[in-house]
């Protein structure tokens, strides 16, 4: 089979964001040719007769419904309960997401609450992970967001977060 | 020692061994052949079940039918078990249909093997959603449930002291854990049940992962009575 | 979005073969347009270039990866699709499959053993169920295939069971 065919049968197995190197090592074809290849599927796919787009998320590749089919999809995922995050885990995943590396001490003072139960949460849905410890005495943890949580929200990197109005 | 799964199996090895055609077994050899057989079963002290045995008398009757023609097989035979043969057509008749669905196995294994190399999605692959037909067998709202009634836990948890967190399990040894637990409650478990020593936050949202986990794996389902009844979780045992 | 598209996106996101009436419900189209261009859409998935590919199975439809990309994709997919049914499941199955409706009596006739536990195995992956009584002494539980064992096995419905190389 063919690169390209193949990148297609990929892209639609993964269960998230594929970076091309990984691709690349799956496929065992060079980084270059993915890319190349997946360029084309990504503009074929464009055509307005496709109900499928190559999304470009959290630092990898991924085949997604476009939004005009939302309304129809949502009908057949109607019973596929999501889980929903709380509006706690919400405020301290915003706070470190914008805050990082933080510590839990660093989201306690800000929310005024303890997030132990939510940072759990949290790290077992992978949306955080540890990124190190503070070189401070105790050397509390340090808390950082991962690729998971870029995928989840529909983020390509970071860098795409939008700036909160104020930084308090 | 080969084993074989049944007396057609064994039966069948026998015949092929001594090359003859089904429709042309000698029944005086391929008893003597198929006794030998369980009788090293015996010397090595291996367990032959009773099937072996049934087959066993079955093969002699026959043989003896053979030498005394006027013997009729007899005809108390329980409802719910399989009529024994009572004849050497009938026996061959079976070892036909038993080699009919032997091949008929092997066309399944193909298609098998076919669609092993075509691929789906996988359910919740992309995102982390609950399996609707778990969700259906949870009853509606199942999954809603089972996260207010966590969320009670966790709230009546947060009244009472904190306590040390200490050697957590991982998501993945709660599940064996929970399934082990299910596997002695068939009937189903009051999902309280799950959480009866006091365990810390953490514990409480690995076992409550673990449990969103095995529904997701259609390992087990959750549902309730009634509504704001209890909720109760059981294993699939698959 | 045209109905074409959609349909792509409609299958994307389903877990399992739909049928065309199902497909039709959730898209608001009529069955014969639904059916007419899943059939354009099953041929554009034919060319070569495509690694997938409109499968036509369990009287459904599904999206599924061409059998070529087989050895690329297995990297990404889990251990559990590697799971192959037993010898004795697979008799079993195809007792139950070929002489439908039987009872456990006519599968203990066959295969010369008892085929509890089998059974439940069976039924536990739905991949057979029960569909009656026979009208018999002791009323035996009569048991059939499921649709879910056509889509394990690829089949579009029980007019595709192979036909055994030997009838006996």
């Amino acid at each position: 089979m063919d690169l390209k065919p193949l990148l297609e049968a990929v892209l639609f197995v993964a269960e998230e964001p594929l970076p091309a190197d990984k691709i690349a090592e799956i496929t065992g074809a060079a980084v270059r040719d993915v890319r190349f290849c997946l360029e084309i599927l990504q503009r074929e796919y464009q055509a307005s007769d496709r109900g499928l787009q190559v999304m470009n998320i959290a630092r990898g590749y991924q085949l997604a419904t476009k939004p005009e089919a939302a309304a129809t999809v949502e009908k057949l995922s109607r019973e596929e309960n999501r889980y929903t995050l709380s509006q706690a885990a919400l405020e301290t995943l915003g706070i470190i997401a914008w805050r990082q590396p933080v510590t839990r001490v660093d989201i306690e003072v800000i929310r005024g609450v303890k997030p132990d139960g939510v940072l759990d949460t949290l790290l077992k849905r992978r949306f955080i992970r540890v990124v190190g410890r503070k070189d401070v005495p105790g050397r509390p943890i340090l808390y950082g967001t991962t690729r998971e949580f870029l995928r989840y929200f529909g983020l390509k990197d970071l860098s795409e977060l939008p700036a909160p109005a104020t930084k308090g | 020692m080969p084993v074989f799964e049944g007396p057609f199996a064994l039966l069948f090895h026998l015949i092929e061994q001594a090359e003859v055609d089904i429709c042309n077994i000698q029944i005086a050899e391929i008893t003597a052949q198929y006794l030998a057989y369980l009788h090293e079963l015996r010397e090595l002290n291996l367990d032959v079940a009773v099937e072996f045995l049934v087959m066993a008398a079955t093969l002699l009757k026959l043989k003896s039918k053979k030498l005394l023609p006027g013997m009729k097989p007899s005809a108390d035979e329980a409802e719910e078990t399989a009529p024994l043969i009572s004849s050497e057509e009938e026996l061959v008749q079976r070892l036909l249909e038993y080699r009919y669905f032997q091949t008929v196995a092997k066309e399944l294994r193909l298609c098998e093997q076919e669609q092993k190399r075509v691929f789906v999605r996988s359910p919740g692959g992309k995102t982390m959603l609950v399996n609707p037909s778990a969700a259906e067998a949870a009853g509606a709202g199942g999954l809603s449930c089972l996260l207010s009634a966590f969320q009670q836990l966790l709230s009546r948890h947060e009244a009472l002291p904190r306590e040390v967190e200490t050697d957590e399990l991982s998501v993945s040894d709660k599940m064996k854990q929970v399934l082990k637990k299910l596997a002695g409650h068939r009937d189903g478990l009051d999902f309280r049940e799950l959480f009866l020593e006091r365990p810390s936050v953490t514990a409480i949202i690995v076992t409550f992962f673990a449990l969103l986990e095995l529904i997701r794996r259609r390992k087990i389902s959750v549902w309730q009575d009634r509504p704001f009844g209890l909720l109760i979780c059981k294993r699939n045992a698959f």
